[in-house]
């Protein structure tokens, strides 16, 4: 069940900060559609929001394209955010990955580093791929009134903590 | 899509309103704003919330910046009028353990 | 001046009607982004949504894709909406192209037909293209504080009264 | 992104709300509503249209099917609540002409 993707979406947008919102709001029509309950059209907006920042921030030196993917099934939709711009080491992003620690001393907190975080409290699955670039896989299940439940999968490649 | 921001200075602390939504691109401007506000020694300011429909990392970056910076400065910062999405991303991202947030300012921040 | 696009802007949606609403939400992001007036944005949202709806109508038997580009110029934003379905006659959908005739009794009135005169009526310029499948690149000019005039091209491949 | 749809029966007209974005995907949704009302020999319908902001050429084809169902039926159809946007529409494609669009009946529409 639900193991053929009924749809397919693709978008291309400059790698700019301004172009994240029309990302956002594609995202949010396509999830409105496939019926998606507010509060999960929410989270999927900051989670690709998240991933597009990342390029826009981290990708290209001299500018480029992100590509955002997104794949409808009948339980689930996966959006893969992707560019061809630099790569990153993953195990050393992981290893920082969790939320604000509120014991340390205001000073030390950093103000960056909360993104990649967010997009796996917000997301069910996430996948992060990065020979050429980064392609980022995000999966989130759709709850139809609650009666349909599912397993919430752990991501085998992230361990920041779920919420 | 741009922020909607207003300053206000009351007898005791000074109110920032914002409303819109903070992402990557609009952060600049409230960041441009809420700074300059908690560099003023000993200053209070609130930031009312209640416009903000949407926020994320960057947004939330700009407040642990203004925190830190409101520290070194000995200013205060809170903030108020937090609907329950904004609220929620405050708590999972632990940011609410480490600044203020009054939801009963709301009617003061009137 | 404004001769070399900016930015350029893609998207690839299936043929169906659910999803020329999403093209809207996107299209009117993008323009919303340029700096176009409400009323503007609002034109563009519909002529864009004609061209796909007759991408989802006419253009193919057992289904297909969308293709939208979006090229944003200083001075005018140009849109493709193309798809690799079956062509048509322009010359013979030409001649029908117009308005609704008032004086024509009610029974004679046909329920289809305005999409393409829309299209011509609330773009500045409009050029199909179709010899593999259709393309139809529609021009939209920003009129920044109605400071900046421009001369309002005559499309050269429509033949519609403008409004 | 479904359209809001809700009929009331008056002593001597029907009236049909119609709120949201009248597109190819939603225009069914209208025509299912509206079509069997034109049906009903000798009928007065009011459609209020004060809650739609969109409308395209698939929208203005289901009011023309309906013209053409309420002529072969002797019911009439009228138009109500259009805004400027909307309006403008009607009179681009020249519908304005052939069917009757009345916002002086705003108010009784309520
Ligand atoms: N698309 C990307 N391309 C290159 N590096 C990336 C990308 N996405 C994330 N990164 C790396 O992962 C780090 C953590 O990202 P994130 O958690 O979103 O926080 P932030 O962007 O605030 O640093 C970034 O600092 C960057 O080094
Ligand atoms: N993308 C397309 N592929 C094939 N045929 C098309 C396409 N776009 C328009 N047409 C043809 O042009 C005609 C006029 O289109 P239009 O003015 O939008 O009215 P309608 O779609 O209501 O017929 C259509 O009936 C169709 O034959």
């Amino acid at each position: 069940m639900g193991n053929e993707a009924l749809d397919y979406i693709e978008m291309k947008v400059p790698a700019k900060a301004e172009y994240v919102g029309v990302v956002r709001l594609a995202v949010s029509g396509i999830a409105n559609r496939v019926g998606y309950s507010y509060d999960d059209i929410e989270d999927l907006k900051i989670a690709v929001a998240e991933a597009c920042t990342n390029v826009v921030n981290h990708a290209y030196q001299e500018g480029g394209m992100i590509g955002i993917g997104c794949n409808v099934y009948k339980d689930k939709i996966e959006i893969v955010v992707s560019d061809k711009g630099q790569s990153f080491n993953l195990s050393d992003v992981k290893r920082k990955l969790g939320p604000i620690d509120g014991t340390k001393p205001v000073e030390e907190l950093k103000e960056g580093g909360l993104g990649l975080f967010l997009i796996d409290s917000l997301m069910d699955h996430v996948e992060i791929n990065g020979e050429a670039g980064v392609a980022i896989v995000m999966t989130k299940f759709l709850k139809r009134d609650e009666v349909e439940h599912h397993v919430d999968e752990i991501s085998a490649s992230t361990n920041a903590q779920k919420q | 899509m741009d922020l909607d921001i207003r300053k206000e200075n009351k007898k005791d602390f000074s109110i920032l309103y914002v409303g819109g939504e903070i992402d990557a691109y609009t952060a600049p401007q409230l960041k441009e704003e809420l700074l300059p506000m908690t560099e003023n020694e000993g200053d209070k300011i609130l930031v009312d919330l209640k416009g903000v429909d949407y926020i994320d990392s960057t947004g939330l970056g700009i407040f642990i910046g203004a925190l830190k910076s409101a520290k070194s400065h000995n200013s205060t910062i809170e903030l108020t009028g937090l609907n329950s999405r904004v609220k929620r991303l405050f708590s999972i991202t632990g940011l609410d353990e480490v600044i203020n947030i009054d939801n009963e300012k709301r009617e003061e921040a009137k």
